[in-house]
Order: structure tokens, then sequence, then C-alpha cells
């Protein structure tokens, strides 16, 4: 564990303040791109391009009348959408943004993640049951069902970049990509960890947990007035959050491609700067290829996520797994 | 717990009978070969009641289907939500005046409509009809079929998750619209056919969007087919899903494409031709597997059969008339009526009685409309009102195969098959 | 009155009037279109025979007319499409105003289902022997049969209740 | 509601009625209750040539727990208008209507046993919208209504 400096303190307090606005960001992005893909302009009325329309939502959304189903479980109806929020909120704390910027480095910081991520879910699933709603209770199984099935998967990803590493500190996989990044060295891991990552953010095509068009909206159909709008902002941090994975993970964290073959040495300042800005970067790439793949994409239906689960993807991820281990064993 | 205890579970505020004998039918469905077990917990049912307000169900219609997980067990369908009793009103107003009413039977195609009403009382009445008249009802309906398939096929991709489809179809749909315009005044319910011909000649200006309409659209069609031809999860969601076998079709008395996807190539265009269409050569798109995939695929061959009938309709457009022109059988032209006294009175006598067909005949006269065939059966008592006029929806009838093809089917299937067989609920509800 | 029917139509009607002499009442020709009008009674077994040996397969539609007469009031039409030879036939029944009641054909088409519960719901019409009578648009709270001739277009006030404007009365 | 009863009287202004009814008239997310005809012309609007996307309206909620106007297009019949009721009594306050078209403003053409003559007889409409169906010119007009009318709303007690 490392030592807690003021470094971590301001590294925290902006990472957390700038995920609350990336939500808002994303919403935004996600109207703009959306309207671009289909043809349209998009929210552009209030303030200039529009960009205070998220403002506009949420405030709106604040104001609203709050209700509470009385047949439901009523505590855990207004806990419920706290839980995706939080998650999120904690998985900042173990994610280096650049060399040396992270809040804390936890010597078992991908198990950190691992279980944090997960924990989302049970909001979904808790918001399905306490809601007293046939759709809701739907939505929550179906969250549930496909949370089990792709923590497996998502798992055995991490774990064949792990054995490249031979660490569970977030912080020494990020700084071991910095000639290579382990989407080149494990490719077929990183594509499954980028499609356990959609399925786990619950956007499309796994989006059958709130699936608008079959179960009107799924586990908050219920939900009205500011809870609604927090499982409404925690898709959209859960998509920053699992962007951030990707990035850290699979290319690369805060290096450029290759960097540590031709990047001449900085200043920490520039360094800083640089790394930051490449970081933010590649997530804004991976948030823009969720909102794309939303927007095209039709969307899965629950056995057909069960057998990409369970028959494609776990074994898939096991073998890679095995080979890779075996290879680098022989290697060494 | 026993089965029979989800109606005492119900607990209704409006129309109490109604929802009992639903429930109770429900009930009923295969209880012959359906035995339960007494005190078993786990064969528990869930009721879910989709609609009739639900983003999927195309309008109004409600399902009502027993659960098992994730799968359908039984289903029932409840229409009529949209029932504003058509057939009551049309025996109460002359047949021209009928015709609007006949844009908001199938609105997704409203020219097909007006083109089935004014056959059949042309049938009935004896009127003639120019040709010219004729191939521009050809174009309408042709283009109305375009339209309609084209709602189809964003609503059902929607669907099945994907948004931004339904916006790219819609945007084709304007132009259609716009084409409407031009032809005929408005751009969604059009009226434009009148009995005895049509309400006003085709321009330059709208043939020439037409032809414009019909140079960009097969490139559209082909971004369709490339998107969705090879798309896995568009696949995996249409195949094998809501499957009719053509014997079934036939005894559940499926029409339109949701029979020609499932094997029997029943169209009334070639069977019973009206207009002229045995002058244009076309054919009728039919699929064996009978799945929701065969139905994607009927639907859009027949787009691709629809340009095809359109540009030949355009090379034989023969000049003429448009309105036959004997004035106790159809509205005279609006210069005679503006300049001439005779005109006038002729107008006049038209909007009041109408046209009366010879007392005690009776007719029936069907079209391929978009959905299947659409027939009206008018019964005349000699005056200008009908004695009896009844519409054959098709959606009605394949309202009917669904509730019959989506037991043993899953929750997310039903929207996806309701896509694919197309009802649309005012025609359904008359 | 002399009639114009097709071969094919001529064979149905042959062979109709020859399997059943005393059940066939009328056949004419309306429009170009054939009717013909059978005995309540017989109505299964001449659809089974049309179905079965005369190839129509297809039930294109059933519809009732009050035919507003003090006997013999309302009349169901059957709309039978025959797909091997393309030829449309339209049978029709009547039947008493006063408990107007004709067999049920969903053993011989199911179609037959949706239709004559429609033709239940706005005439009145019931059918024997049917899986599943209920009425099909107009809610089964409703008592009246609103294609009656007698039934007033708007409708009978009060008949169909409107939804309370306070919350609290549903 | 909410908010406004926990700050108390008399501390909220108008200004604060200003930032809250800007909120909400540009965020007012439909209800799209499509019955008929007109619910075709309601998808146009929100299609790529009319984008009520642009009025901060094109998130449909098809729950009604998380909507703000309902837009009735289509005429009403009897049997449908309970579930039209029971989802406008579901809708949290605040909450605005938009009768559109002839069939759910007055009944329209459909003068006949079946259809309510106006919504209006269970429902409190703020906007009706004339045509058969209108065009989605008129939708997005009476939008543009809506927000004119939220933007004159008191909903903060004033100091007296």
């Amino acid at each position: 564990m490392a030592e807690v400096t003021l470094t971590s303190y301001i590294v925290l307090g902006t990472a957390l303040f700038m995920l609350l606005n990336s939500a808002a960001i994303t919403v935004y992005a996600e109207r703009r791109v959306a309207a671009f893909i289909q043809n349209r302009v998009g929210p552009n009325r209030v303030g200039p391009l529009g960009l205070l329309q998220p403002i506009a939502d949420v405030l709106k959304l604040i104001l609203k009348e709050d209700v509470t189903p009385t047949a439901g479980k009523q505590f855990l109806h207004t806990i419920a959408p706290v839980i995706p929020v939080v998650t999120a909120l904690m998985t900042v704390a173990v994610i280096p943004f650049g060399d040396g910027l992270y809040a804390t480095d936890i010597n078992a910081g991908v198990l950190y993640l691992l279980a944090v991520a997960s924990l989302g879910v049970y909001g979904v699933t808790l918001a399905g049951w306490a809601s007293n709603s046939k759709y809701s209770l739907l939505g929550g199984l179906r969250a549930a069902a496909q949370m089990v099935s792709y923590e497996l998967p998502l798992g055995m990803a991490v774990a064949s970049v792990v054995i490249f590493v031979g660490s569970l500190s977030v912080v020494d996989i990020a700084l071991a990509q910095e000639n290579w990044w382990f989407v080149f060295l494990n490719p077929v891991g990183a594509i499954i960890f980028i499609i356990a990552a959609f399925a786990e953010s619950n956007r499309t095509p796994f989006d059958l947990v709130e699936a608008e068009q079959e179960l009107v909206g799924g586990f908050h159909t219920e939900y009205s007035s500011m809870k609604f709008g927090m499982f409404f902002l925690a898709e959209y941090m859960h998509v920053v959050i699992n962007s951030m994975l990707m990035v850290t993970f699979f290319f690369g964290s805060y290096h450029l491609p290759f960097a540590g073959y031709w990047l001449p040495e900085l200043s920490p300042l520039v360094k800083g700067i640089l790394d930051v800005s490449v970081f933010a970067g590649k997530t804004a790439f991976f948030v823009f290829l969720f909102i794309w793949v939303r927007w095209t994409i039709p969307r899965f239906k629950f056995n057909q996520v069960m057998k990409l689960g369970w028959s494609r993807l776990l074994p898939i991820s096991i073998i890679n797994f095995i080979v890779l281990a075996a290879i680098l064993f022989f290697l060494a | 717990m026993k089965l029979t205890d989800i109606q005492s579970r119900v607990h209704s505020t409006f129309f109490t009978e109604h929802q009992k004998q639903l429930y109770q039918s429900l009930e009923d469905k295969h209880t012959t070969i359906e035995e339960y077990d007494d005190g078993d917990p786990l064969t528990t049912k869930m009721v879910l009641n989709m609609g009739p307000q639900h983003p999927a169900t195309h309008g109004v219609l409600r399902l009502v289907l027993q659960l098992d997980g994730e799968t359908i067990e039984k289903n029932k369908l409840d229409i009529g939500y949209l029932h504003r009793g058509v057939e009551k009103i049309a025996e109460n107003k002359t047949y021209q005046e009928f015709m609007p009413y006949t844009d908001r039977m199938d609105y997704l195609s409203p020219y097909s409509n007006n083109v089935a009403l004014c056959t059949a009382v042309e049938k009935i009445a004896g009127v003639p009809v120019p040709e010219r008249a004729q191939y521009i009802r050809m174009i309408g309906c042709e283009l109305a079929r375009i339209s309609s398939h084209l709602l189809w096929l964003g609503t059902m991709v929607m669907d099945a998750g994907a948004i931004s489809f339904f916006i790219w179809t819609f945007k084709e749909r304007e132009k259609i619209y716009d084409i409407m315009d031009r032809i005929a005044g408005h751009r969604f319910t059009v009226s434009h056919a009148r009995i005895g011909g049509v309400a006003n000649d085709i321009t330059d200006e709208a043939t020439g969007a037409i032809k414009e309409f019909m140079e960009s659209f097969p490139g559209e069609l082909k971004d369709y087919h490339k998107l969705l031809d090879r798309n896995r999860i568009f696949f995996d969601r249409n195949e094998g899903v809501g499957v009719l076998k053509t014997e079934d079709a036939l005894q559940f008395g499926a029409t339109g494409p949701t029979l020609r996807g499932s094997g029997f190539a029943l169209d009334i265009r070639k069977v019973f031709p009206y207009l002229k269409y045995d002058d244009v050569e076309f054919k009728v798109p039919t699929r064996l597997e009978g799945d929701n995939l065969a139905r994607y695929y009927v639907r859009m061959e027949e787009m691709h059969e629809s340009i095809r009938i359109i540009k030949q309709c355009l090379a034989k457009l023969p000049r003429g008339p448009i309105r036959t022109d004997n004035a106790k059988q159809a509205y005279p032209s609006k210069d005679e009526v503006y300049y001439s006294m005779e005109g006038m009175i002729h107008d006049f006598m038209m909007t009041d009685t109408g046209i009366c067909p010879p007392e005690g005949a009776e007719c029936y006269h069907a079209v391929e409309s978009p959905k299947g065939e659409l027939g009206y059966y008018i019964q005349s008592d000699g005056t200008g009102h009908p004695w009896r006029l009844k519409i054959n929806a098709p959606s009605f009838t394949n309202l009917q195969v669904l509730e019959n093809i989506l037991d043993g089917e899953m929750v997310a299937d039903t929207v996806v098959i309701i896509g694919g067989v197309d009802p649309v609920l005012g025609e359904a509800d008359k | 009155m002399s009639l114009e029917l097709s071969e094919t139509l001529q064979t149905t009607v042959n062979s109709l009037t020859e399997h059943f002499p005393d059940k066939i009442i009328e056949v004419y020709q309306s429009s170009g279109d054939t009717f013909i009008r059978i005995e309540t009674d017989a109505v299964v077994s001449i659809c089974t025979h049309l179905k079965n040996e005369l190839h129509y397969i297809y039930l294109s539609d059933i519809f009732g007319i009050d035919r507003y007469t003090s006997g013999e009031r309302f009349e169901v039409v059957y709309n039978l499409l025959s797909l091997r030879d393309v030829a449309r036939v339209f049978l029709k029944v009547r039947c008493e105003e006063a408990a107007p009641e004709v067999d049920s054909v969903t053993s011989v088409w199911s179609c037959a289902n949706w239709f004559e519960r429609e033709v239940y719901d706005m005439f009145g019409v019931t059918f024997r022997n049917h899986p599943d009578l209920r009425r099909i648009f107009m809610p089964e709270d409703f008592q009246y049969f609103p294609l009656r001739k007698e039934f007033p277009l708007l409708g009978i006030p009060g008949s169909i209740e409107l939804p309370g404007t306070t919350p609290d009365k549903d | 509601m909410g908010l406004e009863s926990a700050l108390g009287q008399g501390f909220l202004t108008t200004r604060l009625d200003t930032v809250v009814n800007w909120a909400r008239a540009n965020a007012a997310w439909p209800m799209p209750m499509g019955l008929a005809c007109c619910a075709i012309e309601m998808m146009a609007f929100a299609g790529p040539r009319y984008d009520a996307a642009r009025f901060g309206s094109e998130v449909m909620r098809f729950s009604p727990r998380q909507a703000d106007v309902m837009i009735v297009a289509g005429w009403c019949t009897y049997k449908m208008s309970h579930a039209i009721r029971r989802i406008w009594d579901q809708m949290p306050d605040p909450k605005w209507c938009i009768a559109m078209g002839a069939c759910a403003s007055t009944g329209g053409m459909h003068r006949c046993y079946g259809v309510v003559q106006g919504v209006d007889n269970f429902l409190p409409v703020d906007a009706y919208i004339s045509g058969c169906p209108p065009r989605p010119d008129a939708v997005l007009h009476a939008l543009m209504k809506i927000q004119d009318k939220i933007k004159t709303e008191h909903s903060v007690m004033l100091d007296t």
C-alpha cells in the first residue's frame, strides 16, 4: 500500500470532479453524436450549441415529483440508485492518469477494480426487485444473469494481462505498457474485455436490462425524479469508467504507442500534461465507440446473451489465458 | 398454488367484466393438454400485460402473456382499443363522404385504402375509369406500399434495438410524403382517389419528383441491405423466430407478406388483377421458411418490385381524362363547376345524394394493400348510402395469426414478431 | 335469373346441389360475385365439403348483415377463396332475431375464431361450439350490439363509462 | 413538491422561478401516447426533418414516471380512455398535456359511438393542435407554446 500524499488527494478530487462532469458531457455527446448519426441537429437551443442541455435535464429531474411505489420495498427503492453512482466513483481511486498521477496504488488494485465494478449491477437488480413492477422485475433478473455470466470472461481477460506483468497493481500494469500495449500482445483478451465491458455497462447491444422496446424502461420503469436521474448519470459514468479500464488494461494507459522507444525525457510538468491528455483522448475515443455502437446495432436476446457469455467468451478467454501462460512459461 | 388463482389475483378497476373474461380465456387456452400440479409453488404463473400503451405494440394492441421465466406459455390478444365503428359511420355517409375515413384505416398506406373503396364502389355502380387515372392510382398505391414497408422496416429494426434505423427509413418516408404533397395536396392522409377517377392530374413537378425518388431510392435500399443482411445480431434475432408453416398460415388465414413469407404466393394483384396490374410486369416474392427473416426478405423484395411497377407505369402513362365524364357517376371537374350552371348542379347533386348503385346489389372487391388482402363488401339499398359496408382488413386477420405464433417464444421475441407481422391497429379495430 | 358462372364456380354449384340438394336455397350473382344461400343448420357440413372436396381452403372473412326485416333478420356471410382454382364464393345463412344462433365453423377453419367473435360483438349473433366467444372490439361490460340498425350512430349515453377525473376514484 | 417545500416560504424568489422554469421548459420529455394516425406524424416530429431534439425533447420516455408532456395523438375510444387516464395519473407533477389533432381535441370526424368526443372530457389539456393529422411543424409549435406556458408559471411561493 502506497503512502497517501497530497498528490493523492488532489488527483482524487480532480478525478471525482471530472468524472461527475464527464457524465454530463457524455450525455450531451451522446445526444449530439446520435443526432449526427441520424442526420439530425440535436439539442441546440439551450445555451451555446445546446451545451447547457444536460444541466437543464438534471435540474428538471431534481425538481420533479418523486414517486415511490406504495407496494414496493421503499427503503431499497431509495438506496438502489445510489449504488451504481457510488461504485462508479470508487473505481477512480486506483486508476493512474499519468506518471505518478494516481490516488493510491493498491497492490491488489485489479482485484479491487473487479470487485467494485461488479457491485454496480446490484443497484440494478435491487431496483428491479424493489419497484414491485413486472417489467422492472424482468429487467432486474436479466441484469443479475448478465452480471454473473460476464464477470468470468472479464476476469479471465484481465488475468491474461496480469500474467504479463506479474503484479496485481494497476499502476504496474500501466507502466508495463510503455513500449508494447497489451492489445498487441494479447488481442483476443482485448476483444473479450471490450465485449464484456459493454455487457457490464449495460449498453447496446447488451442493454436488455432496460430494453425500451420490450420492457418499457426495464429496471427503472418505476423510477422518477432524481432517482431516475442517478441511474441515468450512473449509466454514463460507467461508460466512462469502462472506457478508462479498457485504456488502462489494453490500450497503453497514459502512454503513446511504443513511447518507450522514441519519446524523449520530458520535464515532469510537461510529461504530466501529456500523460493526462493522452489518457483523456483515448478515453474519449472509447466513449465515442460506446455511443457509436449504441446507435447502430440491434440488441441481443436474453438467451443469446447467455449463449455468447457462457459458450463463446468464457471458453475462448480460458484458452487464451492458458495459451499465453504456456508461451510465457516457455519463453522465460 | 393453483393456476386458477390468477383470476382471483386480478384487481381490475375498469371494465371489470371484460378483464375477468379475458383472463379466464387466457386460462382456458390449451387447458386440455396441460395439467398443473396442485400445491407446487413453482407453478406460480406470472401474467404480463403488454399494452395497450407500450412502445412496441404499434399503437394500442394489448397482449396478455403468461410467462414461464422469459418464455411465453400462453398469450391472448385484446384489441378494440381503437374501435370507433367505421362500418357504422359508413352506413350514414355517402360513398364519397366515406373516403377520408378509409385514409385513417391503414394510416401507413392511405392511398391503397382509397383505391380499395373506389374500386369496390365502381364495381357495384358500374362506373368506368379512364386509363390515365388507373395508372395514377397504381403509382400512388405502389408509393404507399413503399412508404408502409419503410415504416415496417424502421419499427421492426427499432424493436430489435437499433433506434437509428428507424430515423433513416423515416428520412426516405419524408420524401414520399413530399411526393404525395405534390400529387394530392396533403402529405399524409391523401384522399386522392375519387369514384370514377382521381381528384386531380399528376403534374410535371410531381412526375419529376417521383422519377428523382426512383433514382435515389434503390441506393438507399442497397444500404439497408448492406447494414442488415450480414448483421449477425439482426439475423439471430429474426431467424427461426415466429415460425408460421404454410398449412398453418392458410388455416389461420394469414394474408399479404405474412402468407407469402410462409411459402404461399397469394397476391391479389396477380390472382384477381385490378387497375392495370395485368399490363405491368412484376414478381411475387415468396419465401418458404415462414420465420421473421422470411417476412423481412419478402417485404424488402416487394419494395424492389414496387419500384419496377412505378417505372413501368410512368413509361406507360397515357394522356387523357383523369375522371369519367358522366355527371351521374363522378364529380365534374372543378372548371365545369366554376363556369357552368350544370356543372354546379351536378357537383351539388353528387355531394348531396352521391352515387346510387342499384337496389339490392352486392359486391366484394379486394385489392392487395401493403398488409395483404384489403376487401370492401358493399350492399346497396338503392340510395346514396351503403346499407352495409364491410371492410376485410388484413391487419385483423394477421393479428389472429400473431396470437397463434407467439406461444413458446420469448418476451424479447414478441416485439420483433409483432414488428414482422406488421399490424396497424387503426385498420384491425375498424 | 340466368347465371354466368365460370367453370370452377359451376363445378362448385353442381357439386353442392348434388350433395346437399335440399340445403341450397338460392344461387345468385350480383356485380360479378357469386352468392350461395344455404340452410342455417347445414353450414358446418357444407363448409367441410367445400374445404375438403372443392379446395376452398382459405376463409377470407366472415361478416354479418342486419337485414332489418321481421323474419330472418340477421345474415352471416362467409367469404371463401379457392386457391387452387382461383375462385371466390360467398355463402350466406340467415337467422332469426329472437335467438340468433349459427353453428361455428372454427372446426373447419381456425381463423373463423376472430371473425365469428366480431360478428357476435357487432350483431349479437351467437355461434354454437365456438371455443372462445367473447366480445372482440367493445368491452365485455357493454350491453348493446352497435351494428344493429336500431343502435344510434352516436351510441347510447352512459353505456360505457368514462374514467374519473380524480385519481382517487380509480 | 420536493425542494420547494423543503426550503420553506419566503426564501425562494422569482429569480429561482426563472431558473426552474428554464430547466423545465428546455427539458420537456414527451410521453408519446400514440394511438392512431397522428402517432406517425409524431414520429416525424422526432425524425430528422423536424427534429424535436433541438428543443431538448427527443428523450421519448415510454415510462410515464419519467415523462413531462403527454402528447395524446389520435382518437381516443372509451375503451382506451381508462388506460390513458391511468397513465396520466402515473405521471409525476409537474406535467402537461397536448391534444394532438382534431380527434384528440374534439372527436373530430369520428362522431360515433366508440370515440370520446375530445380527451378534455377526462384530461386537463394544455395545448390543442388542429389538423387531421397536424403537420409536425404544428406539433413543434404546440411544444413551444407549452414552453411559453411553463415559463410564465409560478411554482415557487412569492414573498407576501
